[in-house]
């Protein structure tokens, strides 16, 4: 009832872990898989271990609303990684390498030694809000994203996913842009800012954060909606989903499978767990036999 | 969901060497074991247990590094901002008997756990001025050890507890401390069987189980911890030996 | 303590009323400014009558963190204004006009008349997110901008302010061409989607729409804490603003004064007041004797 | 704050030619003159106040428009979508003697408060097939008024009002109906110095007080009402003139 493929990949269910979120470590992967998830992306990795922005990297909003954070792409580099995919990989589920450059060669390189360590696909992250000089500088540069898509294309023989950025007002351009990816992911966080006014300075010592949570629903959802009827390749939703209805919100939307990270804060880490059961209960209740067949259904035609 | 509030530092008490203990208002209600987030803004946030409860709370801060500097650097009236409480505490049960053992400053983690159980405490440190909460728990006459020799038992904490583990009968082990000296109490808690609670320290970032920093073979320790239980302290083979910094990077625990 | 002045402009509180809450009729606004709003802005106007879409154009987030609407910027037409100008600029409070236009003609036309009927500035709303052809759809393209704000200006003697769209990647290039305005406004609201999983369909006639409310306030202050740094006008703020604090953390990130419109539907219609009184008290306690003090005071220098 | 929900209809009962009433189970918990919003996907949304409270709830519609057409094709078993209970509902005192003017739809705000007051009830409409809720108050023996003088007294029900309220005495007049008749209550009830509280309809789009859509001299009727009391209805000089369309342009009211 939830099986779905993507890129000829079998996903349990259409619940992967997305990136940044518990997932530096094989054995906390491992653990997500267990707790139900369909799929796990890695932590974005880039060339050179990276220690990230000081404390405070982390803010909870108000009422459940979700996250604001500015880690700084910390990661223990590409050669690092080797052991923590192996992990990953013991869970049984497909993994996905997420993977961040400053360029089309230091993507290319990345993706080459992720699909070494037997990753199922790769994550190219063309969409952090808050990194100079990498992410969201580089993802809202339709050229600088077709020319890194075709030359990791043209490197790795495992499926590519281009994770895109919603802090623009041409996600469509750059959708078409990256169309050349295997599939779409969207969307990264949204670029914001709290202040502490006792403090009277941001609360991030990085100043600018990205948003996520249910607070970026609506954003995502919206993305979705917008790109997946404009492109050929299966698009992947992710932003503040929470529950089942919230994924059934990115199904009918147009996304075939769908991204989950900070619902583990607000709901636990077993949510994938929960949020299954809400799905299967739907679709019971709504007599529908598999998921995909309510992919994009709320698409206007 | 906890924000940030700032709190007011009412009294300041020199414990031990480079260990103040801060003590403020704040009408939160942790459990002992439970830690919070400290955010001097501009410098730096970090974790810290609580060591008094009640209405009058208290942090007890060893002076490691940049934030924690500054702390001791505060006067009564200045203020820091907190959120918490966060992660599991300690599972009390009263009528069980029980060795405390506080290592340096996990000390300040025992604290109220110490206050609410009925047994036998052991306060170690390398030395005599790194002693912390003699005077808070001399009613209870607390076992001292020091590595030096310069206060009570010379010797490691694990050594006393070991001796006191095989003259006396406890139901439970609670401890906090240096890994290695928690490494030591857990295989003495399988070889004797006992029960053992410990908390845990890792490098934090989040605080609240999203970032992995302070994972150890896949339990987070500011969430599914920062104390843990005999049966998941079994298979932790990570402990005492590996740890994650702050890149994320596999370390050595010293 | 509160008193503000923007382009020559006094205002007894910097609370202002945003466009498109509670502002079609000269009654309401007179109303609110009775409850404390220390300015009006009013609905914005186009040149001619139009209907908007129809119902549903509101969807009630959960948990209290905000809007999503789609009115399709109905309005009476310039023409059926004035009277409302005239029952608002009795109320006694500043009154900016806001319109929308098509182009540099329609613009000027409708600030003109906006002019004749005698409010004390225009806000041209360039960053509506949900009406094709007008708002968002000029307010992404920094030339258009700047010639519409530029023919304004050449064709009024009241202050012209510039309301910007934060759904788009290069907000301080918009701001910059946007300068010649006498103050700007961010944000707008962010484009979003609601679907009702039931109904298989977007919850809003529009399909898309856009979001107020607590779920963009981190939006709101990072874009006002971008573009006050590199900005010499007067910078406004709006976006989730609901209590005395909300305020003073778009003050610390730049702004100079605010404006507010769902807090209206979460605390009530004298939210004005309430504020107001938060605001007065945090600045006792805190001995500031002005609030002009706290302008920009977050900004990294 | 009010979230879509679907309900399902489980009962529909034509009351009158083009007015049929919905009977659906929903766990909100309205007062008299309060409404919901009514969506029916695809079609239109609108508000409905509600016409039975308890446990299955009501709304009585009058066929309008295309929102309206769309309701009274639904079947028992078809769902709707409603968010509310919405706006501000009557303020009931069991002790006071009251006069109830319920005009055409205007009855089907009244239902619930009528179960609620003691007095007498005018029940009227343009003609006798258009007369509601006759059957289901018959045991209060409800005045009946009719323009055409197809059922009870000939004539407008503000002139019934008059006359009874000349004959006998009370402390409130409470109505609903078509705006005219709303004026001439709330006139009689100042010549006559008796209270009034009148529900009021205007076109809604938000239900949620922000797009001013409905408002009358400043008061909005979907949070302010669309229950207005005496003080409030004095100055109210707009009722039975001024209206606004669709655009926000000001309309006579017919
Ligand atoms: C749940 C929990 C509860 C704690 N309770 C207490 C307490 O009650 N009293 C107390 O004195 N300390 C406690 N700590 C430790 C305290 O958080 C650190 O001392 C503090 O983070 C150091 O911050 P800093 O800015 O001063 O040091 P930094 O300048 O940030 O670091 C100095 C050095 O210490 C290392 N370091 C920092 N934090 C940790 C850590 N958590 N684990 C291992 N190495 C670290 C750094 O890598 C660096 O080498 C607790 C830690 C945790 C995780
Ligand atoms: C608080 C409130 C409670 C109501 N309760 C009831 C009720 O219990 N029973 C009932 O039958 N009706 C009630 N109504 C009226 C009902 O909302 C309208 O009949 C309905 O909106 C018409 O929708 P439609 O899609 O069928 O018509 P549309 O196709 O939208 O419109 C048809 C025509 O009616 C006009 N119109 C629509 N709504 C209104 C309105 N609210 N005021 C004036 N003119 C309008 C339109 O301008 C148009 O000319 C209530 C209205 C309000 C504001
Ligand atoms: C703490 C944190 C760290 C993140 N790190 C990354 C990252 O390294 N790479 C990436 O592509 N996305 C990262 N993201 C974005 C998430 O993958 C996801 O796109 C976003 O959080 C929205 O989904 P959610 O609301 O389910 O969390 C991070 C998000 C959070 C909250
Ligand atoms: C129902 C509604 C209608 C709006 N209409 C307009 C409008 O006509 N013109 C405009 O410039 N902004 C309009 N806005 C945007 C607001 O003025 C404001 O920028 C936005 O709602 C963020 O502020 P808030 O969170 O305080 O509501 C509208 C917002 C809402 C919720
Ligand atoms: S500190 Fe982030 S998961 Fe524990
Ligand atoms: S319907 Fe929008 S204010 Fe009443």
């Amino acid at each position: 009832m939830l099986y779905v493929e993507i890129n000829g990949i079998g996903f349990h269910n259409p619940l992967i872990l997305a990136s940044g979120i518990l997932d530096e470590s094989g054995d906390t992967m491992k653990r997500i898989a267990s707790l139900g998830a369909g799929g796990l992306v890695t932590k974005s990795v880039g060339i050179k271990e990276r220690q990230g922005y000081p404390n405070p990297v982390i803010y909870e909003l108000p009422n459940g609303m979700g996250l604001l954070n500015a880690i700084g792409l910390a990661n223990p580099g590409i050669d690092s990684f080797e052991e923590e995919i192996h992990l990953a990989l013991d869970s049984g589920v497909p993994v996905i390498g997420s993977i961040f450059g400053a360029d089309e060669e230091e993507f290319a390189y990345l993706a080459k030694k992720m699909e070494e360590y037997g990753v199922n696909a790769v994550e190219l992250n063309l969409s952090c809000p808050h990194a100079k000089g990498y992410g969201m500088e580089i993802g809202v540069d339709p050229d600088l994203v077709e020319s890194i898509v075709k030359e990791v294309k043209g490197r790795v023989n495992i499926p590519v996913w281009a994770k895109l950025t919603p802090n623009t007002h041409r996600i469509v351009e750059i959708a078409k842009s990256a169309e050349n990816a295997d599939a779409l992911v969207l969307i990264n966080t949204v670029k914001g800012m709290v202040i502490d006014v006792d403090a009277r300075m941001p609360v991030l010592s990085n100043g600018f954060g990205g948003l996520s949570g249910p607070c970026i629903k609506p954003i995502g959802v919206r993305a979705v909606y917008e790109v997946s009827s404009e492109v050929d390749v299966p698009v992947i939703g992710v932003g503040g989903i929470t529950t089942g209805k919230d994924v059934l919100e990115y199904i009918m939307a147009g996304a075939m499978a769908v991204e989950i990270g900070t619902a583990i804060y607000l709901r636990g880490i077993d949510v994938f767990r929960k949020i299954e059961k809400e799905l299967k209960d739907w679709l019971l209740k709504n007599e529908i036999k598999s998921i995909t067949e309510l992919v994009g259904v709320a698409q206007r035609r | 969901m906890k924000m940030y509030r700032v709190v007011e530092i009412e009294r300041i008490r020199q414990e031990a060497r480079n260990v103040k203990t801060f003590r403020f208002a704040d009408d939160s209600s942790p459990l002992p074991g439970q830690f919070y987030m400290i955010w001097i803004p501009g410098v730096d946030e970090f974790p810290m247990s609580i060591s008094y409860t009640g209405a009058l709370k208290g942090f007890t801060v060893k002076k490691i590094g940049r934030g924690t500097s500054r702390m001791h650097d505060l006067e009564p009236g200045d203020k820091i901002w907190i959120r918490g409480p966060y992660g599991r505490g300690f599972h009390i049960d009263k009528r069980r008997k029980s060795l405390v053992v506080g290592g340096g400053s996990g000390m300040a983690t025992l604290g109220p756990l110490i206050e609410e159980i009925k047994g036998d405490v052991i306060i170690a440190a390398r030395t005599k001025e790194e002693l912390i909460f003699t005077e808070r728990f001399s009613h209870l006459n607390p076992w001292i050890a020091t590595d030096d020799g310069s206060a009570g038992f010379k010797g490691y904490a694990t050594d006393l507890a070991r001796k006191l583990v095989e003259e006396r009968e406890y139901d439970i082990i609670y401890a906090c401390g240096p890994e290695q000296m928690i490494k030591g109490l857990v295989d003495l808690a399988f070889e004797r069987d006992i029960d053992i609670q410990v908390s845990l320290e890792r490098l934090m970032k989040c605080g609240i189980g999203i970032c992995d920093s302070c994972s150890i073979n896949g339990y987070r320790v500011c969430v599914d911890g920062p104390v843990f239980f005999k049966e998941e302290l079994k298979n932790m083979d990570e402990l005492g030996k590996v740890r994650r910094g702050w890149s994320g990077k596999r370390e050595v625990v010293r």
